[in-house]
């Protein structure tokens, strides 16, 4: 049911907890009680990197803590060997826990999930970022590339150098698809400005999503090159473009921009790397975690896919720090565009 | 025994005093008492085994002893690391050099003489004083050139001016004639004389006993871990020295008439080894080996002889020129080939080059002739059960000492190894057999044994191909003799007109 | 002809791929191959892997192999982002510096005391430092809002950065100065520009642990030949039975080499944290301990050699993050380079080699004039394959230490 | 009587390593405040499950032939650290090419298998052309060609053998899947499980994988040279051994088997290689072989040993125990076990010298 998630997923979005790093909304303070009795048990396995890494991780972690805050219920939470290859064996340890909903946190989890979930019928089931067939897996994807088109927006809207660059962590079609997404909101301000692109690694090689140093020599050239808003989507190699922003602005005088990705990473890095962060594009991963868990506790789970994209503010961007507020109101207008259909942003390069 | 071996009346350099010293199963060093006079050069006979190298390094503090202690010049010491004996003034030539390779000549000199601190080393200096002692005992010497890149004698000077930079008053030499040829061992005894003359006293350890004869003012004779006696080299000679040191008399090569046949089994024609470091190690090489024949070879080490044998053998690659074995030629063949045809080869050095040293000797039994019938069995793999059988045939036929075939080859000993080489190479009737330096190191008795089973093969008919440093030994055994120098043939010669001394010289390149 | 022919086979032939580099540099599509920038990175780039390569040495002179830098560069990371995070960047430092160490202590004792198959050692001591790495972020970080089992929080703190007055830009009395090689590299003119475009790279935003860094090479050229100490340790690599005979404490020796070599290797790690990334961040060193390792093989088991392994991998590193076009440049300096060979060949009258290196020239020739870019799986292993070729044409003369990979026993001499 | 002392001291240094490295792991687990014994009894409990058995079985079958692999060089002083790339090559190349055939069952698997096994071979034998030819240290070949093999896999499956669907724009990179007659059966029937997960069938190609190699290397004159080399190179040379050839042909045999390391997983589990395809395999194999001494049992329990560790600790998670534990254990055992073997082969040597010398003196 598409449209019951969606209307959910507003309902949430209006009652952001604390540590849910939310975008800039004025919404009221949290209205849910606590229910009462034993509810859902919940086990989660994460993607390569695992908790910590305050990106997308974390950022699933976030919504499993407001479901054990707010629903009361019972969370475990795994993380898979660094080959990755025992995710199915995690995901059956769950299953043969007794647990009422199993989520694996990323594509990768496809093939898996598949094989555990029609192992356990009866078992509800969770997917981040990729669909699968069994009936009882809930896919959660999202719109990365509207959300990366509204922040190409605000880069656009923001270079003075007519320049500016994406760094992406891991060459494959998920991270292609923030790279489509912002090449078409930058061009859609102004279509003579340069897009430098630059991919971390190539898969099967998924060191790029945590090789910091990669990043910032990444980021270095970018800015070398003239660009001076730098978005990425690569995990924590992105922590290597923060640095290079500082380091860049602070010794040619002139300021030079990042924009984050997944998680409000003005929030995430330390006080001294905030000044630097233009906006993040946010996948709230959080709410989709959660509205999932609360799916089950009210026994509405329902398998198939759930979009989760601008219209449902399941993408979006930040607007910690203030950098973005002059060009809020454009923001919002491309924003309406897209939730109306007036644009229809490209989900491949 | 002991001091009383001294009547005359000399300040003593070196008291040995009751030391032993045991190993797992061995008793090394039973009870001995030398005394070393002050300036004279003093030799230490022995098989091997006989424990002169244990109680050198004893001396010198390397190894401690069980038991006894030692003086040097009238002052009780008891070392417990080679630094404490520099200290005093000892100072030590190996058997085997104790030099790094890699390093230069200066550097070996000065290693350990200063704490291993960030003290820089003071080059200049150094340099100076190596080339002023250099100067002063006729040991000329470069000092920047690195190892690797001296002869044998020059790494022995090198040996010597280390030793004596550190200002050894008293000064071992672990059997260093071993791998010297007569010209150097002059060079040698000259510089050892002048050395005692300086008022250095020398302990000299040899197997040769003419040249012990020669050089030392006093023998000690030691035999199984004892001390067997004393003498003064004027009032001894050759024959009663061996019988001290092994009960019975000097085994001498055997001469026994040629049984050379007419066929050919190695013919050698127009032979060029392949260029290394910008010079061809052999060049122009003709000669034939008979069926029945030794023909040795002798030559100054690193004339071109080793790489000339592994031409032969298939492993040194040639640049032109003719190889037949049997007139079959075998230029194209591969080692492994070479060897199923009837090669045989006694390396010069089995450890590095003729044991698998961490193996048991059954395997190494098969080393060299793994593709052979009789070690195989369908679909190739190896019959382990017959070479159980050879290396045990080996082991009972060439007097090899070991607990079994299963024994790691390490275990044994220097000679044993070289019999159990010998047995395996001599096995299988060759029809070449190629002997580098057959005996070198090992006692008399091994030694002995090894020239009857050469000498019997010859007799049967085996055409062999001896390498020796050994002068003795070469025209001893030999039917022919060919001298090399600089990778040439320069001579051909018979046995009985030559003398080591003429050998020398066309070793040498005196005479052309 | 032959004149010609001789000079070719000298050693100016290293200088053939350089001309070709600056010829090639000249297209403004490839002007990325010598600009500062590039150059700045490469260096940036080749440190941690030149220090972990320089560190090696110490233990591999003293004939002990390390194949456990990765895992001591590990400890490094890991301890240079806590001690960073927690008490400022030199601490950092310092800290990288003996975390990398003990891992280096723990090799030393399993190959010197207990004569384990160094090699062995080194690869348990990789997957022993990876377990320690993450079981010690779970533990430390486990109440700490910015770090996590994969990662550290920040180092907020930054080692200061200078160029040189004048020469660079650099600033005296918070004044900036005149910038003479910027100048001159961007006056683009052949040959000037991109040799100063180097300078450049060199010289301006150098950190004070880049500087630090660097010196080491120097200072390990000095400490290795011409100290008493350096003589000792490498000839206990060379010939330990030798060393002990004059009094050398052949142990220490080989403790201090390997432990060494492990500081230097937390050192490098260090570096990657608190000068590149900011934080540890699990799987960071990416292989770079094994890439310093191969470094320091490439450099014959010398420092100044070190560097020039680790700088080529730098700058092939550089120009694959920094510019994909310019890598499509490094295509046609393979065609001239494997033109030379096939002349080369055909003067000393190696036919077969001639022709064979010709036709390989002739297929890159017509990859490149096909091309405008190099597919982007190829250019993430340019430095990989760099390296190989240019170890093909290069490693016949090397020479490792004699006694290298042996265990020792105090005592064993004969 | 060597012999037995000599057997039963290697069978109980695993052992003894085993309990200091639960006794480190203990010491760790107090300091952190976890109760050890509990730790440990539940990992044994939860790693003695049906279900855990079939997984480490799994688990050890890739973690065994990765090992066998390595060790083939071990045997002959080569230090092939490039196993990583030439499975993962040969996986990628197996899985293309398989699902583009269409063969009867058996035959199918064959071709996958022969297929994959080649191809690393001849990956592995750039390694030792490299050393042969132009004396390039194999460990830095090896490295290096792990870098470009990674590159030509990523190459490859992005751009030649991933058919893009342009409708799902989350598809990664991957192969198509095998066909059915390219699948090998899992074990549970013939062994009567059907209960229990798939027991993945190439569990048997392991074991022939572990025969061949011991044939090999202990029975034919090829694996005599192979260690002749290995531990006395110049020795071997005088032999007859030709180094060179050697050299390639150890790298190619070891890179033949590791074509192997992805094959149970490919024809029994994932059935195409996708981006996610187990990596890491190749260096894991490496602590397996050292763990085993390079004997084809001792690899075979060192591999089970490793997988039953990285199993049982997955139900740390739910216990709430930093399951990295599990990482340093293994880490101090292999350090411990190779620190007990050096000891073991020690006291061997000096009784063999000690029986030696007795001969000499009582002649
Ligand atoms: N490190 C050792 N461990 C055990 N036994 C040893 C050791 N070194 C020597 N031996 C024993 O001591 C005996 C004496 O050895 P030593 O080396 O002193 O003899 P040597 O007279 O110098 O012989 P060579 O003429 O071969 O040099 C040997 O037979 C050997 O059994
Ligand atoms: N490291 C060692 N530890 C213990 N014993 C040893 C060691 N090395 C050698 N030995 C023993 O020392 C004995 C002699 O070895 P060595 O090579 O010195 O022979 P040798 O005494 O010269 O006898 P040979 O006359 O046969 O050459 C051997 O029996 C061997 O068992
Ligand atoms: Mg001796
Ligand atoms: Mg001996």
């Amino acid at each position: 049911g598409g449209s019951d998630t969606a209307e959910e997923a507003e309902v949430v979005e209006e009652a952001p907890a604390e540590t849910l790093e939310s975008p800039a909304t004025t919404a009221a303070p949290t209205a849910t009680a606590a229910p009462a009795g034993p509810t859902a048990s919940v086990c989660m396995v994460y993607d390569i990197g695992g908790r910590g890494d305050l990106s997308f991780n974390d950022m699933a972690y976030a919504g499993l803590e407001k479901a054990v805050n707010d629903l009361g219920v019972d969370a475990q939470d795994l993380e898979p060997n660094e080959g990755g290859e025992n995710r199915a064996e995690l995901l059956s340890l769950c299953a043969d826990d007794g647990k009422d909903v199993i989520i694996g946190v990323g594509f990768l989890f496809g093939d898996s999930i598949t094989e555990v979930a029609t192992a356990y019928p009866d078992v509800n089931f969770g997917i981040i970022d990729s669909v699968v067939e069994p009936a009882n897996v809930s896919g959660m994807v999202f719109a990365e590339h509207e959300g990366s088109y509204l922040v190409g927006v605000a880069a656009a809207l923001k270079t003075q150098t007519n320049k500016v660059g994406f760094i992406g962590g891991v060459e494959f079609p998920l991270i292609q698809k923030f790279e489509a997404g912002f090449v078409a909101g930058v061009k859609a301000v102004n279509p003579d400005i340069e897009i430098d692109i630059k991919y971390a690694t190539v898969p099967p090689d998924f060191s790029g999503f945590s090789d910091p140093a990669k990043g910032k020599e990444i980021a270095l050239a970018q800015y070398d090159a003239g660009a001076d808003v730098i978005y990425h989507a690569a995990g924590g190699t992105g922590a290597g473009l923060f640095e290079a922003a500082k380091e860049v602005s602070e010794s040619s005088g002139s300021k030079v921009w990042a924009i984050g990705v997944d998680s409000d990473q003005y929030n995430t890095v330390s006080a001294e790397l905030q000044p630097y962060i233009l906006t993040s594009m946010l996948k709230r991963v959080d709410v989709a975690v959660y509205l999932t868990i609360e799916s089950v506790v009210n026994g509405t789970f329902a398998g198939g896919v759930t979009t989760y994209d601008l219209s449902v503010d399941g993408v979006g961007y930040s607007t910690s720090g203030g950098y973005v507020d002059d060009i809020v109101s454009q923001l919002e207008d491309y924003k309406s565009q897209i939730v109306s259909g007036a644009i229809t942003v490209p989900d491949t390069p | 025994m002991g001091p009383r071996n001294f009547p005359f009346q000399m300040s003593i350099a070196l008291k040995i005093k009751n030391i032993s010293k045991s190993f797992p199963g061995v008793l090394a060093n039973d009870n001995i008492d030398i005394n070393i006079p002050e300036a004279t050069i003093h030799a230490i006979v022995g098989e091997n085994g006989a424990g002169k190298s244990t109680l050198m390094k004893i001396i010198y503090g390397m190894i401690q002893p069980d038991s006894g202690t030692i003086e040097v010049f009238n002052k009780e010491q008891k070392f417990n690391s080679p630094k404490e004996a520099i200290n005093s003034g000892i100072g030590m030539v190996h058997q085997h050099f104790m030099l790094a390779d890699n390093l230069t000549v200066l550097e070996n000199v000065v290693l350990g003489l200063e704490n291993a601190s960030l003290k820089p080393i003071n080059k200049k200096k150094y340099n100076d004083e190596i080339e002023s002692i250099s100067k002063k005992y006729g040991m000329p010497l470069d000092s920047k050139i690195t190892i690797d890149d001296l002869g044998v004698g020059e790494k022995q000077r090198v040996e010597i001016i280390k030793v004596l930079y550190r200002g050894a008053k008293i000064l071992i030499l672990d059997e260093p004639t071993a791998v010297l040829v007569p010209q150097e061992v002059n060079e040698l005894f000259e510089n050892l004389r002048s050395l005692k003359k300086e008022g250095v006293t020398i302990i000299f350890i040899s197997h040769k006993l003419d040249e012990v004869l020669e050089i030392a003012d006093g023998v000690s004779v030691m035999r199984g871990g004892k001390h067997v006696g004393t003498v003064e080299s004027s009032n001894v000679s050759k024959p009663d020295l061996a019988e001290m040191m092994i009960g019975k008399s000097l085994p001498k090569p055997p001469k026994r008439d040629t049984s050379a046949s007419k066929s050919i089994c190695l013919e050698v024609k127009g032979l060029n080894g392949e260029v290394l470091d910008s010079k061809a190690p052999f060049s122009d090489i003709n000669f034939k080996v008979k069926k029945g024949e030794i023909l040795g070879i002798a030559g100054v080490e690193g004339n071109g002889q080793r790489e000339l044998t592994e031409a032969i053998l298939g492993v040194y690659p040639i640049e032109s020129g003719q190889i037949s074995l049997n007139n079959k030629d075998i230029n194209d063949l591969e080692t492994r080939t070479r060897r199923s045809l009837g090669v045989s080869y006694i390396p010069e050095d089995r450890q590095s080059q003729g044991l698998v040293m961490d193996s048991s000797l059954i395997e190494n039994a098969m080393l060299g002739r793994q593709t052979k019938e009789r070690y195989r069995t369908k679909f190739y793999n190896i019959n382990y059960k017959n070479s159980k059988s050879f290396s045990e045939e080996i082991i009972n036929n060439y007097d090899v000492r070991t607990p079994g075939s299963a024994t790691l080859a390490l275990a044994l000993s220097g000679g044993n190894q070289q019999k159990f080489v010998v047995g395996r190479e001599l096995n299988d009737e060759p029809n070449l057999l190629i002997a580098s330096q057959p005996t070198r190191g090992i006692d008399i008795g091994a030694q002995a044994l090894i020239w009857e089973k050469l000498r019997d093969a010859r007799d049967s008919g085996l055409g062999v191909l001896l390498i020796s440093a050994d002068l003795e030994e070469l025209l001893g055994l030999s039917d022919r003799l060919l001298v090399i120098y600089e990778g040439k043939i320069v001579k051909e010669l018979l046995p009985k007109e030559a003398t080591p001394e003429v050998l020398g010289a066309y070793m040498t390149g005196l005479e052309q | 002809m032959n004149k010609i022919l001789s000079l070719v086979k000298k050693r100016y032939i290293v200088l053939f791929p350089i001309v070709c580099l600056i010829f090639i540099a000249q297209f403004d599509k490839y002007s990325e191959l010598t600009s500062s920038g590039t150059f700045g990175a490469a260096l940036r780039l080749c440190i941690p892997i030149c220090l972990a390569g320089v560190g090696a040495i110490y233990s591999e002179r003293s004939g002990i192999v390390n194949i456990g830098l990765e895992g001591m560069m590990i400890m490094g990371t890991w301890f240079g982002a806590w001690a960073g995070w927690l008490y400022g960047p030199w601490y950092g430092v310092l800290a990288g510096f003996l975390g990398g160490a003990l891992f280096g202590l723990i090799h030393a004792i399993g190959t010197v005391t207990f004569q384990v198959d160094h090699i062995v050692s080194g690869v348990a001591i990789n997957i022993l430092a990876a377990g320690v790495a993450r079981f010690l972020s779970v533990v430390a970080y486990a109440d700490v809002p910015s770090g996590g089992a994969t990662q550290s929080p920040r180092v907020d703190d930054r080692i200061s950065q200078i160029s040189i007055p004048y020469l660079s830009g650099g600033e005296i009395n918070d004044e900036k100065t005149f910038d003479l090689f910027g100048s001159l590299e961007s006056l683009d003119i052949f040959l000037i520009s991109d040799i100063f475009g180097l300078l450049g790279g060199l010289t301006r935003n150098i950190s004070l642990f880049s500087i630090l860094a660097l010196s080491l090479v120097p200072i390990s050229v000095w400490i290795l030949w011409s100290t008493n100490f350096g003589l000792q340790l490498r000839s206990v690599g060379e010939y330990p039975v030798g060393s002990e005979s004059v009094g050398v404490n052949v142990y220490l020796m080989k403790y201090i080499g390997v432990t060494t070599s492990g500081a230097f290797a937390g050192l490098a790690g260090a570096y990657l944290v608190i000068e590149s990334a900011g934080i540890y961040r699990e799987g960071q060193t990416g292989g770079r301990g094994f890439i310093g390792l191969a470094s320091m093989i490439f450099g014959n088991w010398k420092p100044l050699g070190t560097f020039l392994g680790s700088g080529l991998f730098g700058y092939a590193d550089s120009l694959q993050l920094r510019s994909e076009e310019s890598v499509h440049g490094l295509l046609l300096l393979i065609v001239l380079i494997l033109l030379l060979v096939a002349i080369r060949s055909f003067f000393v009258k190696k036919i077969k080699s001639a022709v064979g290196a010709l036709s390989v020239a002739i297929l890159f020739a017509i990859w490149f004039f096909n091309s405008s870019t190099v597919p982007n799986e190829f250019v993430f292993f340019t430095p990989h394959i760099t390296t190989l070729i240019v170890l093909s044409f290069a490693s016949q003369r090397l020479r490792m230490p004699k006694f290298i990979g042996k265990s020792y026993r105090k005592g064993e001499a004969t | 009587m060597i012999k037995y002392t000599t057997k039963i001291l290697s069978f109980l240094t695993p052992l003894i390593a085993l309990s200091t490295a639960v006794l480190i792991c203990s010491f760790i687990l107090n300091l952190i405040d976890q109760d050890p014994v509990e730790t440990f009894k539940s990992m044994w409990e939860y790693g003695i499950t049906g279900k855990s058995l079939v997984s480490i079985l799994n688990r050890s079958v890739p973690l065994y032939i990765s090992a066998v692999a390595v060790a083939v060089g071990f045997k002959m002083g080569l230090f092939n650290i490039g196993v990583e790339g030439q499975y993962l090559l040969g996986a990628l190349l197996a899985a293309a090419f398989g699902s583009y055939m269409s063969l009867p069952p058996v035959l199918h698997v064959l071709l996958i298998l022969v297929m994959a096994s080649v191809s690393a071979g001849l990956w592995a034998a750039i390694a030792g052309y490299l050393k042969v030819k132009k004396g390039i240290h194999e460990v830095i070949s090896t490295i290096m060609l792990n870098y470009i093999g990674t590159g030509t896999v990523a190459y490859l499956l992005a751009q030649v053998f991933f058919e893009k669907d342009e409708g799902d724009s989350l598809k990664v990179p991957q192969t198509n899947y095998l066909p059915e007659s390219a699948m090998i059966p899992p074990l549970n029937k013939m062994l009567g499980i059907e209960d229990l997960p798939d027991l993945h069938g190439f569990l048997i190609g392991a074991i022939f994988i572990g025969v061949f190699y011991y044939w090999l290397i202990w029975k034919t004159s090829l694996g005599f040279d192979l260690r002749a080399t290995g531990s006395n190179p110049v020795a071997a040379k005088f032999s007859g051994a030709d180094p060179g050839r050697l050299i390639i042909l150890a790298m190619v045999i070891s890179g033949s088997i590791a074509g192997f390391v992805g094959m149970s997983g490919l024809t029994g589990y994932y059935h195409r290689y996708t981006i996610d395809f187990p990596s890491g395999l190749g260096f894991a194999g490496i602590g397996v072989a050292l763990l085993g001494r390079n004997h084809p049992i001792g690899m075979a329990l060192g591999a089970i040993l490793i997988s039953f560790l990285e199993r049982s600790s997955q139900i740390l998670d739910l216990k709430d125990v930093p399951k990295e534990i599990e990482r340093i254990m293994q880490g101090i055992i292999i350090l411990t076990v190779v620190v007990g073997y050096e000891i073991v082969r020690r006291f061997v040597l000096t009784q063999q010298i000690k029986e030696a010398s007795k001969e000499v003196l009582d002649e």
